[in-house]
C-alpha cells in the first residue's frame, strides 16, 4: 500500500495539469489585449485584465452567428450520424445480411482513411453542388467522418446484446422496425451516446474543414472562427472568449453526459 | 386441439453438429410435459423449433393437425417464457405485460382487460408501473408468465423459467406453476436440466441426451423404471449408487458383497443399480445386508445421508435422521432387493 | 420478415457503395498519368492503365522515407498514448485518488477542446524545443490527442471488471504495481486494443499537424505527403500509389484487428 | 491456534447503512462454522472485514489472539474462495494456484511442490497448462480451491463457492469440501443463502438476517429447536407450516382443527410451527388429526408432498411416495405432537 500512496499525489497533479492547461491558457488568452498572448510576454499569467475581448465579442454580431451555425452543424451532423449509423448497424446485426462481418470490417477500414486523401475530390463535389461557404458545406461533410465508426460501435453493441429480446420480438409478432424502434433503441442509449460524442468530437476537432470549406468570417462557426485566428493575429481576445463562453460549457456537459450514459458502454446493460 | 408432435425431427448445425436426432415425441393436449437432460442435451433445440426461433433440418412438427415447418412464429399460437425472462427494461411491467398484444394490433381496452386480469392472478397489481430493474427475481419471473398469460396461447413454452431463483422461491414456484397450468388448460412444454423440477411438475417427462431421446414416460414409472444407466443416474438426489458386479445365475457378486437377484437377468457382467432410499440401516430379512465404512454424514433435518465404501465401491445411503452416525464408523445396512435395478454392462440398458 | 427481406439488398447496396467508394477512387487516382483524376475526366473510371505513379514512387526515395517515418510516429504515438492511459486510468480506477471521477470528467472535456484553438501556443513551443520539421513533432503531438479519451475507455473499463480479480490480488500480497502489470492489463486487452486503434485513426486521420509541422517532403509522414499534394498539383499518380500501397493495408489490417480484439470491449470479457 | 472471534462489530456504509449489527461470534479452532442467510443479510461483509477486504467500524476481530483491525490481507494468514472463483482468464490454472506463493516470493521450486501436490489432491493434474475459459465449472471452482490450499493457510474464508455449479456436482463437491476440511486441519469459515449446504456441512450454523445474528447451534439443533420464526422458516425445504392459532391453556386452536400442546405455552396469540415431515398419512394415536384438501401433489421419487389447505390455513406434507393421491383428494393427516413448535406472535420467538 506504501507505493500506492506514494503514487496517489504525483497522479493527482499531473492529471490535474493536464487537463486544466489547455483551460487556463484560453481563459488568460480572452483576458489580453491585442495578440499579447502569442507574441510577448507570460502565456500563464497576465499582467492586468483586460475585458475588451468580451465587449468586443458582444459588440459585433459574430459571436451569435458562430454559435448559431455551431449548434446547426452540431446537431445536424449528431443526427444524420446516428440515423444512418443505426440503419446499417441493425441491418449488419440482426437481418441476416450476407457477408455482414466483413462489410463491417471495410466499413471500418474507411475509418483510417487519410482526411488529407480525400480533401480535394470532396471540393470539388462541394463546389458542384453549390454548398461552398455554407454550413451546409459541413453538414454534408462530417457525417461522413462519423458513420463508420458509429456503425461499428452500434453493430459490436447490437450483436452484445441477449438474443431472446429480439427471439421475443419475432415471436410476439414485431417486424423489423418495430424491433428496431421500439425493442432495440432504447435499450442502445449507452452505445448512442458515446456515437453521438463522438459525432461531438469530429465536429469541435475540425479544423482543417471549418477552415476550408467556409472562407468568410460572417458565415463559419466556432472552430471556423477560432481558426481565423491563425491567418489574423489581429485582435486575439473576442475569439478567446467566444472559446470560453461557447466551447468550454458544451465540452464540460458532454464530459456529464459521458458519465452518465456512454460509460455505461462497457459494462452490463440489462440488469 | 393443441397437441404438439415432433415427427423424425433432426437438426443439424453448420459443420456436423447434430443438436436433435430424430426426435419423434407426442405431446397431448393440455399435457404438462418436461424436456430434461444437461446443457448440450438438445432440449433447448427442440422447444426452439417449436417456437420457429430455429429452422428444421429434416422431419416435421405439427401444432394440432397444422404443420408448422414453415409458419411464422408470430401465427402458431404459442408463447414462450424465457430463462433470462427476456424483459424490456425501458418498458413497465405494464408494457411488457402488453407487448405482444400491442404488436398484434389488439384493441387498447381489451389489452387493458387482459393484462389487468392476469396482473390480478399473478399478485403483480401494485407493480404495473415499476421497471424491470425494480423488482425482485421472483417478480419478474411473474410479470414474464404474465407477459404469455395474457396472449391466451395454446401452447406454452417454458425455456428453464425457474433457474434464476433461489432455492426457496423455486419450490414456491414450481407449485404456482402447476396451478396455473390447470386453470390454464392449455399445454405446457417444459425445459430443464433439474430432475427435481421434472420430477415435480411433469404429467409426463421426457429424458434426453446428445440429442437423443432416452426414455419418455410419467415421472413415477422414470423414477421406478428406468430404461438405462443414464436416465437412472440423472433422475433421482443423491443419485442412484452404481456397483459393477459379475452375475453367476440369480447371484450378483460385487467387490464387497452379494446379492441374490427376483430372477436371473441373463447377462455375464453387468452395473447393478440401488437408490439410496432402498439403503437402510434396518435389517431386511433373508440378506445379510452391507458393511458400509461410512466417509461422510450429511443431515438434513428431515433426511440423514451416509457416504462411503463398501469393499472397493462407494455407496450412498438415506437412513433414519435420529441415527447417531460419526465419519469412520461402519454401519450394516438392509437393501430393499425388491427395489433393485440391473443394466448391461455392453448396452446400458435395464435387464432387471 | 417480408418487410426486412426488402431491406437486405438496399442496405447492402449503400453499405458496400459507401465502403468502397474511397477506396476506389484513390485506386483510379494511382493509374492516372499528371494530375486527371483531379482536373478531368472521369474520376470513377480510367480511359488508360498509366503505372507511371508506382515506377516513380520508387525511383525517389520518398515512399521509403514516409513510410518509415509514418511507422516511427504510429508506433511511438500508440505506445506513449497506452502507457500514459493505463497508468491514468489504474489510478483513477483502483487507487483511490481523491475527487477521481471528477477528474475523469474534466480531461473527457479536453477531448473536446478544438484543435485549432491550441494549434499556435503548440507552434511555439515546438519550436522553442527544436522539434519543427521532424517526426518528433507528431510524436509529441498526437499522444495529447488520445491520452484524454483513452483514460476515459480504459477508466470505464477498469472500473467494469469483477471486483473479486482486484480483490483477490490483494488477498495474495499483490502491490498496486504488480496488480497493474500482472493481473489487470493482460485483461484489459480489448480495452487497449480499442485505445491503439483510437490512436492509429488519429495519426491517420490528422492532416493539420503533418501538414504544418513538417515543411520539408523529404522528412514528412505518408499523411504528410498525401497533403503536399493540395499545394503541389502536378503528378498525383505517385501519392495516390503511397497510398495504395502504404495505408490501405493498415486500414485493412486495423479492421481486423478490431474485430478480433476491440470487439469484445462491449461484451462480457471474463467468461 | 486458528480461531476466529467477532466482537461487538458493526459495519455502516456511508450513509446510515447497517450491514452488520453488533456481531459477536466465537469460531473455534478447526471448526466448519456456516455463516447463513438472504442475499443482504451481512453475511458476506462479515467475511470480506475479517479477510481485511472491508474496513470495521466498531469492535474487533481476532485470528488466534492477535487483533488483526488493521493488519494487511496477506498478514492474515487467510486465503478466500470466492463466488465467482476469481480464476485470472489470462493464465493458466497452474499460474492461478501459483499467483500467491508467487506473490510472496516462495522459491520456485517449493511453489512447484506445493501447486503438484494440491492439483494431486483435486485431480487437477491433467489440467495444468489449461486456461480457465477451457474448464468446466466443477473444474474451476476445484481450481479456486486448490489455489487457496497450496497457501496453506489456517482460515479459509469460503464465500458461496457452490453456487455457480449445477445441483449434481453441487452435492459432490459439498462432499469433497468435507473431506479436504478433514484432511486439512484448518478452520473454515463458510458463507452460504443455501440452508441445504448450511445443513449438510456446518459443524455449527449462524443464521443472520438484516446484519443481526439469531441463532448460533449445531445443524441439528437448528433443525429441531429455532430459536424463533425467521429461523425456523429459514432452515428445511419445504419450509415448516406457519398457521395462526390462539391459545387458550394447553389448547391450540386454528381456522381448521384443534391441537392439545404438550404443556400450556403461556401466550394467547401464537404462530404453530409444523415441519412437513411431522403431518404424515398415518394417524397418531390420541389426535384426530387434520383433513387436507389436496391441491398440488409432487412426487419425488423418494418423497412425496401434498400442498393444500386445512381450513384457511396452507398446509404442505410429506408423505410415502406410494400413497396415490390426485389434486382435490382429501387426505386425513397424522401430527407427530412431539415435533410441535410455538411461536409468540408478537416477538416470533419460541415458547415451546
Amino acid at each position: 500500500m506504501s507505493a500506492a500512496r506514494l503514487l496517489r499525489p504525483f497522479f493527482l497533479l499531473v492529471l490535474t495539469a493536464f487537463s486544466l492547461v489547455p483551460f487556463w491558457w484560453m481563459l488568460i488568452a480572452s483576458l489580453k489585449a491585442g495578440d499579447q498572448q502569442l507574441t510577448s510576454g507570460n502565456p500563464w499569467w497576465f499582467d492586468e485584465v483586460y475585458w475588451g475581448g468580451y465587449r468586443d465579442l458582444f459588440a459585433g454580431s459574430l459571436f451569435r452567428t458562430w454559435m448559431l451555425n455551431t449548434v446547426l452543424v452540431l446537431v445536424a451532423t449528431v443526427a444524420i450520424s446516428l440515423v444512418a449509423s443505426c440503419l446499417a448497424a441493425y441491418a449488419l446485426a440482426h437481418l441476416g445480411v450476407p457477408h455482414g462481418r466483413s462489410l463491417v470490417l471495410v466499413l471500418f477500414a474507411t475509418y483510417l482513411v487519410p482526411q488529407g486523401v480525400l480533401f480535394l475530390p470532396l471540393v470539388r463535389l462541394l463546389a458542384r453542388l453549390h454548398l461552398l461557404n455554407s454550413p451546409a458545406a459541413l453538414i454534408v461533410t462530417y457525417p461522413g467522418l462519423v458513420i463508420p465508426f458509429g456503425t461499428w460501435v452500434l453493430w459490436s453493441f447490437f450483436r452484445s446484446l441477449p438474443r431472446d429480446l429480439v427471439d421475443l420480438a419475432r415471436l410476439e409478432g414485431a417486424g423489423p422496425v418495430r424491433t428496431l424502434t421500439v425493442v432495440l433503441l432504447p435499450m442502445a442509449a449507452p452505445a448512442l451516446a458515446a456515437v453521438g460524442l463522438f459525432a461531438v468530437a469530429v465536429v469541435f476537432n475540425d479544423f482543417l474543414y471549418a477552415f476550408t470549406l467556409i472562407q468568410s468570417q460572417q458565415d463559419t462557426t466556432l472552430m471556423g472562427g477560432v481558426g481565423l485566428l491563425s491567418t489574423d493575429l489581429g485582435e486575439t481576445g473576442p475569439t478567446f472568449a467566444a472559446v470560453m463562453l461557447g466551447i468550454v460549457p458544451i465540452a464540460l456537459a458532454c464530459a456529464f453526459f459521458a458519465d452518465r450514459y456512454a460509460a455505461g458502454l462497457g459494462t452490463g446493460i440489462i440488469e | 386441439m393443441a397437441s404438439v408432435s415432433y415427427e423424425n425431427v433432426t437438426k443439424r448445425y453448420s459443420g456436423d453438429t447434430l443438436a436433435v436426432d430424430n426426435l419423434s415425441l407426442e405431446v397431448k393436449d393440455t399435457e404438462f410435459m418436461v424436456l430434461v437432460g444437461p446443457s448440450g442435451c438438445g432440449k433447448s433445440t427442440a422447444l426452439r423449433m417449436l417456437a420457429g426461433l430455429e429452422d428444421i433440418t429434416e422431419g416435421q412438427i405439427k401444432i394440432g393437425d397444422k404443420v408448422v415447418n414453415d409458419m411464422p412464429p408470430r401465427d402458431r399460437d404459442i408463447a414462450m417464457v424465457f430463462q433470462s425472462y427476456a424483459l424490456y427494461p425501458h418498458m413497465s411491467v405494464y408494457d411488457n405485460m402488453a407487448f405482444g398484444l400491442k404488436m398484434r394490433g389488439t384493441p387498447r381496452a381489451d389489452i387493458e382487460r387482459r393484462v389487468n386480469t392476469a396482473a390480478d392472478v399473478l399478485e403483480l397489481g401494485p407493480l404495473l408501473k415499476r421497471k424491470p430493474r425494480q423488482l425482485s427475481g421472483g417478480q419478474r419471473q411473474r410479470v414474464a408468465l404474465g407477459r404469455a398469460i395474457v396472449r391466451e396461447p395454446q401452447v406454452f413454452l417454458l425455456d428453464e423459467p425457474l433457474s434464476n431463483l433461489d432455492a426457496k422461491l423455486r419450490v414456491q414456484t414450481r407449485i404456482e406453476l402447476q396451478k396455473q397450468h390447470r386453470a390454464l388448460h392449455a399445454t405446457f412444454i417444459y425445459v430443464t436440466h433439474d430432475q427435481v423440477e421434472a420430477m415435480t411438475m411433469g404429467d409426463r417427462i421426457a429424458v434426453m441426451r446428445d440429442g437423443v431421446l432416452q426414455q419418455v414416460a410419467p415421472p413415477r414409472e422414470i423414477y421406478g423404471n428406468p430404461a438405462n444407466m443414464y436416465v437412472a443416474g440423472f433422475i433421482g438426489s443423491p443419485t442412484m449408487n452404481f456397483i459393477p458386479v459379475t452375475v453367476q445365475g440369480k447371484t450378483a457378486k460385487a467387490s464387497g458383497f452379494e446379492l441374490e437377484l427376483p430372477h436371473a437377468p441373463g447377462v455375464e457382467k453387468g452395473t447393478l443399480g440401488i437408490r439410496p432410499e432402498a439403503l437402510t440401516e434396518a435389517p431386511v430379512a433373508g440378506h445379510a445386508g452391507l458393511d458400509l465404512k461410512v466417509e461422510v454424514v450429511e443431515i438434513l433435518g428431515s433426511d440423514q445421508f451416509l457416504y462411503g465404501t463398501v469393499g472397493g465401491d462407494s455407496i450412498t445411503a438415506r437412513v433414519d435422521p435420529h441415527l447417531k452416525v460419526q465419519p469412520g464408523d461402519r454401519v450394516r445396512l438392509g437393501v430393499d432387493t425388491r427395489r433393485l435395478h440391473l443394466f448391461d454392462s455392453a448396452t446400458e440398458k435395464a435387464v432387471l
